[in-house]
């Protein structure tokens, strides 16, 4: 297992409104969980735990992480990730897909 | 470890009330006396394997004990390797025996039956929660092999290294097998020395037995399972709001 | 020919969110709590927040349930310490409160990892089960992939008053392969899989008896099912356990000598057995019920 | 006129079908005489061709010749298209081939691989189908060829049934030049079904004592697409084949391609696309195709081989597949492979290894695999001279000089940036470059398609264009943009990306309408096989490996 965390600059998520939580995904095979969450500090950062099965892609990871926060504005937020070998794709799938949950409170 | 025959050990459980007990494919089914009273007795010994059709013989024993015999305690003795790999048997639904067996031993307790299980050789896998697993209280003699599996299986299954497991084992007791480590998880009440008065023992198992399910309570206290109360109870309060 | 997901094919909470009312759901120790195994965590295994497990109480068509959802793909769905106490207590909690509880089962037993913890969870939670049929509470698992009601967890569901089964489910306590080791590749080949789904899937199960609805491979038609049964129960009766036990040594005499599913399909009304392998779940039921009469 | 000479092949021909002698009665032989047969009509330094297709295999006969000793068997020039079979692999183990000139060996990738670091597998070189099927013509003639067909008469006419394959390729040449064609067939009868192969060009026949071995190649379980292949699928889509109005095409036999294949009912039909794109398919029959060959998008399929369990339902199905008279289906690998290189508006597949600049490969020191149909059909056809929309418009966006073609074929990679295990499928320079694999192959890289040849790269990150890139920088800055977060990726230039973006060289998802959340499972027309069984109306019999009902 390998382990960081990271806070990546991001523009401050904009309702207050939505769910407190969300989660996208399973943690098997290839796939991941990503839990999203409100009241991260600072307001302008995404703040980032990942645990991950697969050690030494690290790189992969943060740029990954780095365009999400880049491109939504996820500022205030605390994502964890629980890992098993998922393609950079589906970490970026199911971050999305938490994020949406997180916002429009959908189920 | 000694290995004796399953008529000495019932002559040490009941005495010569044993003779009650009839000995067939390896499955025990009859009635004896403890401390002069009559207790029901099913179960298996012989390290035999339980299918269909032992299942229902069981049960069948448990159902003729409600009907003939009301509030009788219901003694269950345990040595079986587990259920009979058999695709004959799964096919035709040995889940489903095995939760009928359970259905009857729970009529039973409702009907005021007490029921105790002794662990007295192997009691692994489906074996012992088709019926064991499901008394009162659960005692288990010392030296019964007690447990989901022994570590070497464990590490063939999980292909996790067994001196791993073992290391762990030291501080995580539910990762090893035997009567011992299991009384810590709570899932036994108590382990029963070989050599002592096995039919005192057992009728003041009787005499003591309540339906609560207090494995979990047992498990915390003696510090094998130190999780599983508590999350239960905040499930418990957490549903309650 | 567009359709929904299939149920099988959906997560734990993608199920749950389907079958209950819109957006009722309220789960108990959520993922926030981070409850995750400390035996996973020491053997360097991947750990999920919700342990495997998701529970939580909704309702459905208006009525209230208790729910829980088993994670198949995390560790097989497999029974750990935490895992466990969170459904007895669920179980506990529905027979405390009087609703009926559901559990979408998908699970190969005991997790090995955590050695015998799972095993006392399950039987802890048989007994909390046993608690809700005393009192009437309906309780409902729901079965409906491949990875199924195996091991401790295939009993278990036994336990529970009603089995609602799809095509996809399948439930058991031995897998195919240990049987194949123990009975050897000519008395059943594991990895012929058409002889392992009607040895344990929904279809022989149904036929048997040993669910109580056969139905399409779709949350809504789970759903509907689950919405039959809220308000029956199959409480444990002298006259209910000496019937069982009538059935179960009937089909046992009928069916105990022959290995051949089919010939169980064709003993409960199935004629076509080659169309009848390829029909849906509730095809299927109709076929074998037309065979009947 | 050195006449003294003229007829040698011939007489040689006859001395070696007077040795076989008695062990024939006339054309046929006994199995058990066939090891025999073989010592006394194949001679030291001949080129000999054993078929081992794509698909099906002459294993019987592989087998009989992997049982012989060296000392009858040696110094064999070994043509032949796939290596599939561990007795093809004995053949070398036992020191037997002088030399081998091979396409594809997927199957004992891993074991040629072995072979070639133990010096014990002396190339030729490995071709593309067409290249090997030419030089059958040109200086690869064999002497003996091993071949395997359904069924005989007692003439010795062949029936091929659904898979011809490679065989008139192998024969013809082999017939017409005084070699030694041999035929193991499962079963001689006294009426075939029809005459694929006449018994003129067959001179020795036996009855197998067991069937032919099929390789099922081309049946992928719809239960094993992923979300991720869904959303390649629907970029695909839209991106490519509903933008350059894809008529002609051929598929690979991945995933990502079936995705689209059961997309097109659905997704397909969503967007109108029907009846405007995917009408003509040069392409095995794919058990995945049902679903939009059922919804009526199908117009033909032509193909190189059968698939196993297509027969009823291709029979059935005979206006869209080429049937014979028998009413049965029909292939030809050859013929397959020249509609594939001059006949399609695009190629579409998937490779293990992209470079910097677009080559791709399967090749590593650990497994050498060849090629498939992959390069004759990715690649450019400057011979081609009919125009389609597809072609014009491909070719209209690369820019054509004075001095070449107008159009382009569209070929089309589609990956993921990472293959299963996190390796990833974008690298600088290919495994297949490695230095030992090129002194093997002597002085070739094993390139599968040269990027070059390549239009369009596809991946869940978008597409590139490198047709309309005007620079080897430029291509390569395109493939960087798509190549997500692989350490090829992690090196693109952000400014770079944007400005290809803004030229409409790089395309994510949303540039061609595709939303990424959209991407799901139930999108696709069935999600298993037993749905495909369902789509074919009970004509699809699927092997038993894939049935679970």
């Amino acid at each position: 297992m390998e382990k960081f965390t990271k806070a990546f600059p991001s523009k401050p998520l904009k309702t207050t409104a939505g769910k407190p939580w969300a989660l996208a995904g399973v943690v098997g095979s290839g796939n991941l969980e990503v839990l999203v969450e409100r009241g991260g500090r600072p307001s302008d950062a995404m703040e980032c735990h990942i645990e991950t099965s697969i050690p030494g892609y690290k790189a992969s990871w943060l740029a990954a992480l780095a365009d999400f926060a880049h491109h939504y504005p996820a500022g205030g937020t605390k994502v964890t990730i629980n890992d098993q070998g998922a393609p950079p794709v589906l970490v970026t799938l199911r971050l999305r897909q938490a994020y949406d949950h997180l916002v429009k409170g959908s189920k | 470890m000694k290995t004796q025959s399953p008529r000495a050990l019932l002559g040490k459980l009941f005495g010569a009330s044993a003779k009650g007990i009839a000995i067939e494919n390896s499955l025990l089914t009859g009635y004896a006396k403890v401390g002069g009273k009559d207790v029901c007795v099913i179960g298996t010994c012989n390290g035999t394997y339980i299918g269909n059709a032992s299942a229902l013989r069981l049960a069948a024993q448990v159902i003729e004990c409600i009907e003939r015999r009301p509030r009788t305690p219901i003694v269950m003795l345990v040595d079986s390797a587990g259920q009979e790999p058999n695709r004959a048997d799964e096919m035709l639904g040995l889940a489903s025996y095995f939760g009928h067996l359970l259905g009857c031993l729970e009529l039973a307790r409702r009907k005021g039956h007490r029921l105790i299980t002794i662990a007295t050789g192997k009691a692994v896998g489906g074996a012992f929660l088709c019926y064991g697993m499901f008394a009162d209280r659960i005692y288990a003699l010392e030296s019964a092999s007690v447990g989901l599996m022994p570590i070497a299986a464990m590490s063939a299954v999980t292909k996790i290294p067994a001196p791993v497991l073992q290391k762990l084992s030291k501080t995580m007791p539910s990762l090893e097998f035997g009567a011992k480590p299991f009384a810590l998880l709570g899932g036994v009440e108590e382990v029963w020395p070989a050599s002592g008065d096995l039919q005192a023992r057992l009728a003041k198992a009787i005499a003591t037995a309540t339906v609560d399910d207090n494995r979990a309570a047992l498990g915390k206290k003696r510090g094998g399972r130190k999780l599983a109360l508590d999350i239960r109870n905040r499930v418990l309060a957490q549903s309650a709001k | 020919m567009t359709r929904g997901p299939l149920f099988h094919e959906q997560t734990a909470r993608q199920r749950i969110a389907a079958v209950v009312d819109r957006g009722s759901f309220d789960e108990l120790l959520p993922p926030p709590e981070r409850l995750t195994s400390p035996y996973l965590a020491q053997l360097g295994i991947p750990v999920s927040f919700d342990d495997g497990v998701v529970i939580g109480r909704a309702r459905i068509g208006g009525k209230k349930v208790y729910l829980a959802a088993q994670v198949g793909q995390f560790v097989g769905g497999a029974v750990g310490e935490i895992h466990g106490a969170k459904l007895t207590g669920l179980f506990k909690a529905a027979a405390r409160d009087r609703v009926p509880c559901v559990l979408i089962v998908e699970s190969g037993g005991v997790r090995l990892h955590e050695g015998s913890a799972g095993e006392i969870a399950i039987a802890e939670t048989m007994r909390a089960i046993f608690e809700c049929r005393a009192l009437k509470v309906p309780t409902i698992a729901v079965i409906g992939t491949d990875i199924g009601a195996y091991g401790g967890i295939g009993i278990l569901s036994t336990c529970c008053d009603f089995r609602v089964m799809t095509e996809h489910g399948r439930l058991g306590i031995s897998g195919p392969i240990v049987i194949e080791k123990w009975m050897g590749k000519k008395a059943y080949d594991s990895s012929n899989r058409a002889l392992v789904w009607k040895t344990s899937g929904g279809k022989t199960k149904y036929l048997l008896g040993d669910a109580e609805a056969l139905v399409h491979d779709d949350a809504g038609a789970v759903r509907e099912a689950i919405g039959k049964l809220l308000a029956k129960s199959s409480p444990v009766t002298l006259k209910n356990v000496k019937a069982r036990q009538k059935d179960l040594e009937k089909r046992l005499k009928r069916f105990g000598k022959t290995g051949d599913p089919d010939d169980v399909w064709k003993g409960m009304g199935v004629r076509d057995v080659a169309r009848a392998s390829l029909a849906s779940g509730p095809e299927f039921a109709a076929m074998a019920k037309a065979g009947r009469r | 006129m050195r006449t003294a000479e003229t007829g040698a092949r011939r007489r040689n021909k006859m001395e070696r079908l007077e040795r076989v002698g008695r062990l024939a009665r006339g054309k046929f032989v006994a199995a058990k005489d066939v090891p025999a047969v073989l010592k006394r009509i194949i001679e030291p330094g001949d080129i000999l061709c054993l078929e081992g297709d794509n698909q099906k295999q002459a294993d019987f006969l592989a087998n009989a010749l992997a049982s012989l000793d060296k000392k009858d068997l040696r110094d064999i020039h070994l043509v032949m298209s796939c290596i599939t079979l561990p007795a093809h692999i004995e053949l070398f183990k036992k020191g037997m081939i002088r030399q081998v000139d091979f396409c594809y060996a997927g199957p004992q990738g891993t074991a040629v691989a072995d072979l070639v670091k133990a010096r014990k597998f002396p190339v030729g070189a490995i071709h593309t189908y067409n290249e090997l099927f030419g030089r059958f013509y040109v200086d690869l003639t064999p002497r003996v060829a091993l071949v395997a067909a359904t069924q005989a008469d007692r003439k010795g006419n062949l029936y091929l049934e659904a898979n011809t394959e490679d065989t008139p390729a192998v024969i013809e040449p082999t017939a017409f030049s005084d070699g030694i064609v041999f035929a193991q067939v499962n079963k001689i009868v006294d009426r075939l079904p029809r005459i694929d192969i006449p018994a003129d060009q067959v001179d020795f026949v036996v009855e197998a004592p067991y069937p032919m071995h099929l390789q099922a190649l081309f049946t992928r379980d719809p239960a094993a697409i992923t979300e991720v292949q869904v959303l390649m699928a629907m970029v695909a889509l839209r991106g490519i084949y509903e933008k350059y109005e894809v008529q002609s095409l051929n598929h690979g036999v991945g995933f990502n391609t079936a995705a689209i294949e059961l997309l097109l009912p659905t997704y397909g039909e969503r967007l109108g696309l029907k009846g405007k794109i995917c009408k003509h398919w040069v392409v095995n029959p794919l058990p995945t195709m049902i679903p939009a060959i059922e919804s009526g998008w199908v117009e033909s399929v032509f193909a190189f081989g059968g698939e196993v369990g297509m027969e009823r339902y291709t029979a059935a199905r005979s206006d869209v597949f080429f049937t014979g008279r028998d009413g049965g289906f029909h292939s030809n690998r050859p013929m397959g492979q020249l509609a594939g290189l001059y006949g399609i508006d695009m190629f579409i597949g998937a490779s293990l290894q992209i470079d910097i600049n677009g080559n791709s490969s399967t090749v590593s020191t650990s497994r050498i695999t060849g090629f498939g149909g992959a390069p004759n059909m990715g690649c450019q056809p400057t011979g081609r001279r009919h125009p389609t929309k597809a072609w014009l418009k491909a070719g209209a966006e690369a820019n054509p000089g004075p001095g070449s073609s107008p159009g382009r074929k569209l070929v089309v990679q589609m990956v993921e940036t990472f293959q299963a295990g996190r390796v990833p499928t974008f690298v600088e320079e290919l495994d297949a470059a490695e230095p030992s694999i090129r002194k093997a192959l002597h002085g070739v890289t094993p390139v599968m398609i040269y990027g070059d040849d390549v239009t369009h790269i596809v991946t869940e990150e978008g597409i590139a264009n490198l047709a309309a890139c005007r620079s080897v920088a430029e291509r390569q800055a395109a493939i960087r943009a798509v190549a997500g977060y692989t350490p090829v990726g992690l090196k693109r230039n952000k400014r770079q990306t944007a400005e290809l973006r803004a030229r409409g060289i790089v395309q994510l998802p949303e540039d061609v309408g595709v939303r990424p959340s959209e991407a799901s499972r139930s999108l696709l027309a069935t999600q298993d096989i037993k749905g495909l069984v369902r789509w074919s109306k009970g004509l699809y019999d699927p092997p038993a490996q894939f049935v679970d009902w």
